[in-house]
């Protein structure tokens, strides 16, 4: 009961959400389609961030290896279907998690965060470079995903609304599939990693290993929204997994509240809402943008979320009467 | 390609790792010594660059505007140290991160309102404007000897007060046991603030020092920041030594990396970076913490 | 006008009379986006998405700067309609390019898309233009698949193609006496065009590419490229760089003393609006483009003096550009007189345009990319003066173009 | 025990000092005056530390006035505590491991708050011999009792008015820990006050003028080392010798 | 021949110049308690650390029931049944009581890489996170947050977490210290009980807990072992007096 009534805030924003189609523009539906890809990228992050204790700075490689697999693979197919493009798409950027995770996850702190810049970097390059995956250019995608039942494409995703319910199930499933993870074991684990790693591996357990499926697990789930957005745009280009991507992702998980799973989806409502209108205020928007970012880091650590319960608080307080006495910690 | 050519390419490769010396000292010294991550450090390369050409264009005078722009470097350092860097000492790497990148994005936006979009240029003083020849065809600018030699003596002077001076020891102190340094009597957050400014106006240095060789345009610092942490975490973090390797290693593979594998060279630096982590977790000189 | 910049309004008004009776309107059209809103009353409004931050600010400013006079010195209105305008700031990022052109085109409805300055940028914009979209006119933005693989018929561009920015340069070159050349260009999808282009005609001119260097974009460390240049002895190279990367290449070129020994060439953009940051370093490098500061037609001198009175800077090629943006939209909306709902009869009208631009004859190709005179300058003081025209009446393929 | 308030090095009343939410210190009050030598007992773990790490101001008390020459410093930055004339040698020794012995003892040497230099490299080298022929090694290649004499030498070399000594034999062989309590009686010679937290009760009785005893965050003895001396049963209540 | 459970043979641990054991040969046996004590700095806890395979000692030789687990990662060492306690408390601040139990106790499931089953479903494990919680006396607290819990109470968590884990062998470092009597008399009545199934290794100052529940001490100075034996032998010895008891010394 009592957790029903906690999660009423979360269902009335899933269900603000399902029937926004039904008021917004269409312009707006794209917008928020897009909140939601990043919210997914962003959600991915994290678990990494949040809940393993693992700062990325190179997350954005994922996201954009998710949009690159489905772009390299179909750039001249007649049909895209979904069935092999997603697992596909999934695939590359589990596998690049892996990889990049292997190496390290070997390191820790400052090193960790670097490394796995650097890493980002490298795919940024090689995509940058490469002639054959149209360097800077990118590559367009003039098709969008089939789900083929019969001879009729159940997903329509080239119809705005379309795509918007498909990128709201991925990012919902994508929190159900997390919450489950952090509910069970592994996620005990993976949040006692964060809290003290070197006890958990006295208490037995090898974190390493841990640490690498949570690296993959977030990797993939990047990939899916890098897949989304690649879906989304059409296109994709290095730009996607350019270190600025990766900082801004931690910039919203943070901005969001981090270890919180919503904060994430929060964080990637007012990040990209900002981007979006700070600009029609002045020309200096990134001024602004960039102030606001510190401020949070100085005044508010935990995130926007954060201010949620002092806010229930303030509004209850008169009706509860009085506190009970703060217990005394000590004797 | 004969033997001349590869020597000629050596001579570049030390020179452009001196300059990455000069970029990453001031990173390395916040790095290794107060533990923040500055992602702003490009940030202080490009306003570096920015007072060169603002101060020269002023004063008309190169030197003058080194002399002019270095203290207004050392305080534009105190300021970020004392009105953001320093609530960050005892959190998180995650939010100094986060803070610097921000810091970016404000900085990129007062060089915009300061200075405009243009591209400036920098005219290189008269006594250092000549060249040297080399080869048949090709010669080698003064100034890029400048460059070398002042990046020398920043590593020498550096090694000079952090070695040699009781400032220098208490840095070092600091970084190994700030507690202590305060139970003997030192004023702990002032260091900090002056180790950190003093980062702040090597970065800038840097930037003034490049500026006639290089041109000055907006976004200029992100060039040269992700490799000046290529260079710092190579080294391994706090280490002036391994500062200057990590920044020589850089130089050599990056620059023969363009000569004899074209394709990779972008690739390359970063690769290196992580087999060296691979083989040691904490750089070539790092100590574990 | 800078002035006017730097305050960064973004929805900005020219309109000098009559504002006040249309604001209201204009107010509610945002509200209530109406797909046309005909009649000499409602504004037309003009999206633009140019940089305004980043490497590439002074372009987007200087191409909008430019637009905006070209739309002044014709009363501030489009085939009798007053104006309105909906600025973004591009930031030259890809990967924003589609989301900020999508805000241009469902939520703001313009009638007119301008921009961008960034070819990639180009890209993401004009696939989302092409076709339905408002009528586009690109004002600087080079790679040949927009007026080629993704040419439409409401897609235009008053800048160049990148092919236009090498291919003139190989007979070019040959005529000055350079048969054995480097090619340096960074290593990017404008870049290799360019290079790509050059070699198109130089080599069946007879000449031979020594060696190609390609270097990383947007990277500006050439010391070492510069030395294997140096060892490799050709007459002269051309290479293509723009903005810093230009600047630090003009300079680190003569400063390694190869201006004695080899010539330097390259596409416009390499001594382009640089002169002040590149100082004696640029004297008598040669370059490639349809436009010179120099040129003595009056329509340019005109053009450059009423530009410094309105701005206070020097016209460059991207203010021409941007010049004849407003030039081209205003001839479409002129012949249908403010009738935006009559498309087929406007786009006629825009491609047989013959424009008296300050760069010379400005005519449009069937795919919509500019045919313009293309000329060889060099640098003379600080200048870029015309040494003569390369190519008469430059076109492009538009490979890949059908329409 | 005879102390004018302005004789007071170091007063303070009333202290309540937690680490998180455990409450240490229980309401101490603690005096010492110039040139008086101090001993502070008490098993581990009963908040020795705590107080004078609350007296310096590294783990500043809730509650409670920390007073300097008879003024008020609590809550001051430790740097400035010290700088009235306080020198510390904890308990871990605080050793810089990437500083050399000589850097250690002259990076932080400066005459005492009222100008006197009695204690420079000389003199210290002198005291400490063994410190005279290690002094290019790093400070984390010493051996205990030479880290000992290191950090006690670093002390001096502040020319302190106040010497607080934090275990300071503990762990070392007994010809060293000779040497480290000769010197203590130097120091205490000298005029220098001392507060000196040791197990070693005989060394102690020797040297103190008076003896505090602590245990749970309380004050549970005081008294001169003659009435300590006398009273057996205090020790092995408090101290379990 | 004693039936040992632990053995060390020779081990050397250095730090830069500094010498933290010193060539340590021991030998632990089975359902003991064997106490280690010595001055500050003397290599006890280097000697755990050693142990638990915090670190990894320069050379010598670790014997556990006769396997060689001289360099094996703490988290093998832990499998194989020897757990430890932390000197400075080592929890999970942020978690309960419950949970910080829970964690340790779950890693002994096969796998804990478990995604998609709430972990409070697992049985056995709760049993496990049950008993510990019992065995040192926390059952009524389980639902604090372990940050909020007094330092008596976060010290016997540290055990509770470590009995989780259901060791053979438990190292517990300074397992008494910072704490009032009362919650000392607690803690010394769980280790006597522990005692009665387990082998024990203990550092601690506290000479009347040590006498009390130790059957076997080992003295160490400056990373050596000074002596090793019964409680009576070590009391009677006068090198130990004099190195740490710190009684009988000529303080001249």
């Amino acid at each position: 009961m009592s957790a029903l009534i906690r999660s009423m805030p979360l269902l009335a924003a899933l269900l603000a959400l399902v029937l926004f189609p039904q008021f917004g523009s269409e312009y707006y539906v794209g917008l928020v389609s897009r909140i939601l890809i990043v919210a997914l990228f962003a959600l991915s992050l994290d678990l990494l961030i949040g809940y393993t204790g693992l700062v990325s700075f190179g997350h954005a490689a994922f996201y954009g290896i998710g949009g690159y697999a489905l772009a390299i693979a179909f750039q001249d197919a007649s049909v895209i279907p979904l069935w092999q493009a997603l697992p596909l798409s999934l695939a590359a950027a589990a596998f690049a998690a892996l990889v990049i995770g292997w190496i390290s996850i070997r390191t820790s702190g400052v090193y960790f965060i670097m490394l796995t810049l650097a890493m980002a970097q490298m795919f940024f390059y090689f995509f940058f470079e490469s002639p054959r995956y149209g360097g800077d250019d990118g590559i367009f995608l003039f098709l969008k995903p089939v789900l083929m039942v019969g001879s009729e494409d159940i997903l329509k995703l080239d119809q705005e609304n379309n795509f918007y319910y498909f990128a709201l199930s991925c990012l919902v499933a994508s929190y159900l599939l997390l919450l489950m993870i952090l509910r069970a074991p592994f996620g005990k684990v993976i949040k006692a990693i964060k809290a003290n790693e070197h006890r958990v591996r006295a208490l037995g357990y090898s974190t390493s290993g841990y640490k690498l499926v949570s690296f993959v697990i977030a990797g993939t789930l990047a990939g899916l929204a890098g897949f989304l957005e690649g879906v989304h745009s059409g296109y994709i280009n290095p730009s996607y997994m350019s270190w600025h991507e990766s900082g801004i992702c931690i910039a919203i998980v943070v901005l969001g509240g981090m270890g919180t799973l919503y904060g994430p989806i929060v964080g990637a409502f007012i990040i990209i809402l900002l981007q979006n209108f700070l600009p029609e205020l002045t020309e200096h928007w990134q001024l602004l943008f960039g102030g606001i970012i510190i401020a949070v880091v100085l005044f508010l650590p935990r995130g926007a979320t954060s201010l949620y319960p002092h806010l229930r608080e303030l509004i209850r307080r008169p009706q509860r009467g009085e506190r009970e006495p703060q217990e005394a910690a000590d004797d | 390609m004969e033997l001349s050519f590869y020597l000629v390419q050596l001579l570049n490769a030390v020179q452009y790792g001196f300059l990455l010396f000069l970029v990453a000292s001031g990173l390395t010294l916040r790095f290794g010594i107060m533990g923040i991550i500055n992602l702003a450090h490009g940030s202080f390369y490009m306003v570096g660059a920015y007072l060169a050409y603002w101060l020269t264009d002023l004063t008309g005078s190169f030197w003058l505007a080194i002399l002019l722009g270095l203290p207004i470097a050392l305080g534009v350092g105190y300021l970020v140290e004392r009105f953001a860097i320093s609530f960050l000492y005892q959190r998180d790497h995650l939010y100094q991160v986060l803070l610097t990148f921000a810091l970016i994005l404000v900085f990129n936006e007062l060089q915009q309102i300061l200075w405009g979009t243009d591209v400036h240029g920098v005219v290189i003083p008269e006594i250092l404007a000549g060249s040297i020849p080399l080869t048949d065809n090709q010669s080698y600018p003064v100034y890029r000897l400048f460059i070398s030699a002042a990046c020398i003596a920043i590593a020498c002077g550096m090694y000079w007060v952090i070695q040699k001076t009781r400032l220098g020891m208490m840095i070092r102190a600091g970084a190994s046991n700030r507690e202590m340094v305060q139970a003997l009597g030192i004023d702990v957050n002032r260091l900090f603030a002056f180790v950190f400014s003093l980062g702040v106006a090597l970065a800038a240095f840097a930037g003034m020092l490049a500026a006639p060789v290089d041109s000055v345009y907006p976004g200029m610092g992100e060039n040269v920041l992700i490799i000046s942490f290529v260079v710092v975490v190579i080294g391994g973090t706090g280490s002036i030594k391994g500062t200057f390797v990590g920044a020589m290693l850089i130089g050599l593979v990056s620059t023969f990396g363009k000569v004899l594998l074209p394709e990779m060279a972008s690739i390359m630096v970063y690769a290196l970076m992580a087999i060296i982590l691979l083989w040691r977790p904490h750089g070539l000189f790092g100590r574990a913490v | 006008m800078s002035e006017k910049n730097r305050k960064g309004i973004t929805r900005r008004d020219f309109i000098v009379q009559g504002t006040v009776a249309t604001a209201g309107l204009a107010a509610a059209s945002i509200l209530v986006p109406a797909p046309f809103a005909i009649g000499a009353q409602a504004k037309v409004k003009v999206g633009i998405l140019l940089p305004y931050t980043g490497t590439y600010a002074k372009l987007g400013t200087n191409i909008r700067d430019a637009m905006l006079m070209r739309f002044a010195e014709a009363g501030n209105k489009l085939g009798g309609r007053p104006i309105e305008f909906v600025d973004i700031d591009s930031e030259a990022k890809p990967a924003k390019a589609q989301q900020l052109t999508e805000k241009l085109i469902k939520r703001e409805n313009v009638d007119f898309l301008v921009g961008p300055v960034h070819s990639v940028v180009g890209m993401a914009m004009v696939k989302m233009a092409r076709v339905s979209g408002p009528i586009t006119v690109i004002p600087n933005a080079g790679a040949d698949q927009l007026t080629g693989a993704l040419c439409a018929p409401n897609v235009f561009r008053t800048s160049f193609s990148s092919y236009q920015m090498g291919y003139p340069g190989g007979p070019a070159m040959i005529e000055d006496g350079h048969k054995r050349v480097v090619l340096m260009y960074w290593n990017y999808g404008f870049g290799k065009q360019v290079a790509a282009a050059f070699k198109k005609s130089f080599v069946p001119a007879g000449g031979t590419i020594i060696k190609e260097i390609p270097t990383p974009f947007p990277k500006v460390d050439f010391q070492a490229y510069l030395t294997e240049l140096a060892a490799l002895k050709p007459d002269a190279v051309y290479t293509f760089y723009a903005g810093g990367g230009a600047v630090k290449f003009v300079k680190d070129f003569a400063a390694a003393g190869l201006k004695k020994s080899i010539k330097l060439y390259g596409a416009g953009f390499l001594t382009e609006g640089l002169g002040a940051a590149q100082g004696d370093a640029a004297e008598g490098v040669r370059t490639i483009l349809h436009y010179a500061d120099s040129l003595e037609n009056p329509v340019n001198q005109r053009f450059r003096a009423a530009f410094k009175a309105a701005t206070g800077s020097n016209a460059d090629v991207y203010a021409v550009q941007g010049y004849d943006a407003g030039e081209l939209i205003l001839r479409g909306m002129n012949a249908v007189k403010g009738d935006t709902g009559a498309r087929a009869e406007m786009i006629r009208a825009m491609e047989t345009a013959e424009i008296d631009s300050p760069r010379g004859k400005l005519r449009f190709s069937a795919s919509h990319n500019p045919i313009h005179d293309v000329y060889l300058r060099e640098v003379v003081k600080g200048e870029n003066r015309v040494v003569r025209v390369a190519a008469k009446a430059q076109d492009d393929p538009a490979t890949g173009c059908s329409m | 025990m005879a102390n004018q308030t302005q004789d007071l090095i170091i007063d303070a009343q009333g202290l309540q000092t937690y680490y998180g939410d455990s409450h240490i210190l229980h309401g101490i009050s603690f005096s010492i005056a110039r040139g008086e030598t101090l001993s502070l007992m008490g098993r581990n773990g009963m908040g020795k530390t705590t107080l004078l790490r609350s007296l310096l101001g590294l783990t500043p008390p809730r509650e409670g006035t920390v007073k300097i020459y008879g003024r008020d410093m609590t809550g001051a930055p430790t740097h400035k505590i010290v700088r009235q004339g306080i020198a510390f040698v904890p308990e871990d020794r605080g050793i810089f491991p990437n500083l050399t012995v000589k850097e250690n003892l002259v990076m932080t040497s400066r005459p005492g708050p009222d100008g006197r230099k009695d204690w420079d490299l000389k003199r210290v080298l002198d005291t400490f011999p063994r410190l005279a022929q290690r002094m290019n090694h790093m400070g984390n290649h010493l051996s205990g009792g030479e880290q000992q004499m290191l950090t006690v030498g670093r002390a001096l070399m502040t020319n302190p008015e106040l010497l607080i000594l934090d275990e300071a034999t503990e762990g070392l062989a007994p010809l060293i820990r000779k040497e480290i309590w000769s010197v203590v009686r130097e120091i205490k010679a000298s005029g220098i006050a001392a507060v000196i937290v040791d197990k070693d009760l005989k060394a102690l009785l020797e040297l103190a003028d008076r003896n505090i005893i602590i245990s749970k965050g309380q004050i549970v003895y005081e008294g001169s080392s003659a009435d300590l001396a006398a009273n057996p049963e205090i020790h092995t209540r408090h101290l379990g010798v | 021949m004693i039936d040992s459970v632990l053995r060390t043979v020779r081990l050397n641990k250095s730090f830069g110049g500094l010498i933290a054991t010193n060539n340590v040969t021991l030998e632990f046996e089975r359902g003991q308690v064997h106490a280690i004590i010595g001055p500050n700095g003397a290599g006890k806890t280097t000697l755990i650390n050693l142990l638990s395979g915090d670190l990894l000692p320069d050379d010598g030789e670790i014997l556990f029931n006769g396997r060689n687990i001289t360099n094996l990662p703490p988290n093998k060492i832990s499998q194989l049944g020897i757990g430890r306690s932390y000197q400075k408390t080592n929890i999970f601040a942020e978690f309960s009581c419950y949970e910080n139990c829970w964690v340790a106790a779950q890693s002994r499931l096969n796998t804990s890489m478990r995604f998609f089953r709430s972990a409070h479903q697992l049985k056995a494990v709760v049993e496990r996170t049950e008993r510990a919680l019992e065995l040192c006396g926390l059952s009524s607290r389980r639902d604090s947050k372990a940050s909020a819990m007094s330092y008596g109470e976060q010290r016997q968590l540290e055990i509770g977490m470590m009995l989780a884990t259901e060791p053979e062998l438990l190292l517990l470092d300074e397992p008494l210290a910072g704490m009032g009597s009362e919650e000392s008399l607690q803690v010394i009545e769980l280790l006597r009980r522990l005692a009665a199934d387990h082998t024990l290794i203990l550092i601690e100052h506290d000479m009347d807990a040590v006498f009390s529940i130790a059957q076997r001490l080992t003295v160490m100075v400056n990373g050596r072992i000074l002596e090793t034996g019964s409680i009576e032998r070590i009391r009677s010895s006068q090198a130990v007096q004099e190195a740490y008891l710190g009684v009988g010394e000529d303080a001249v």
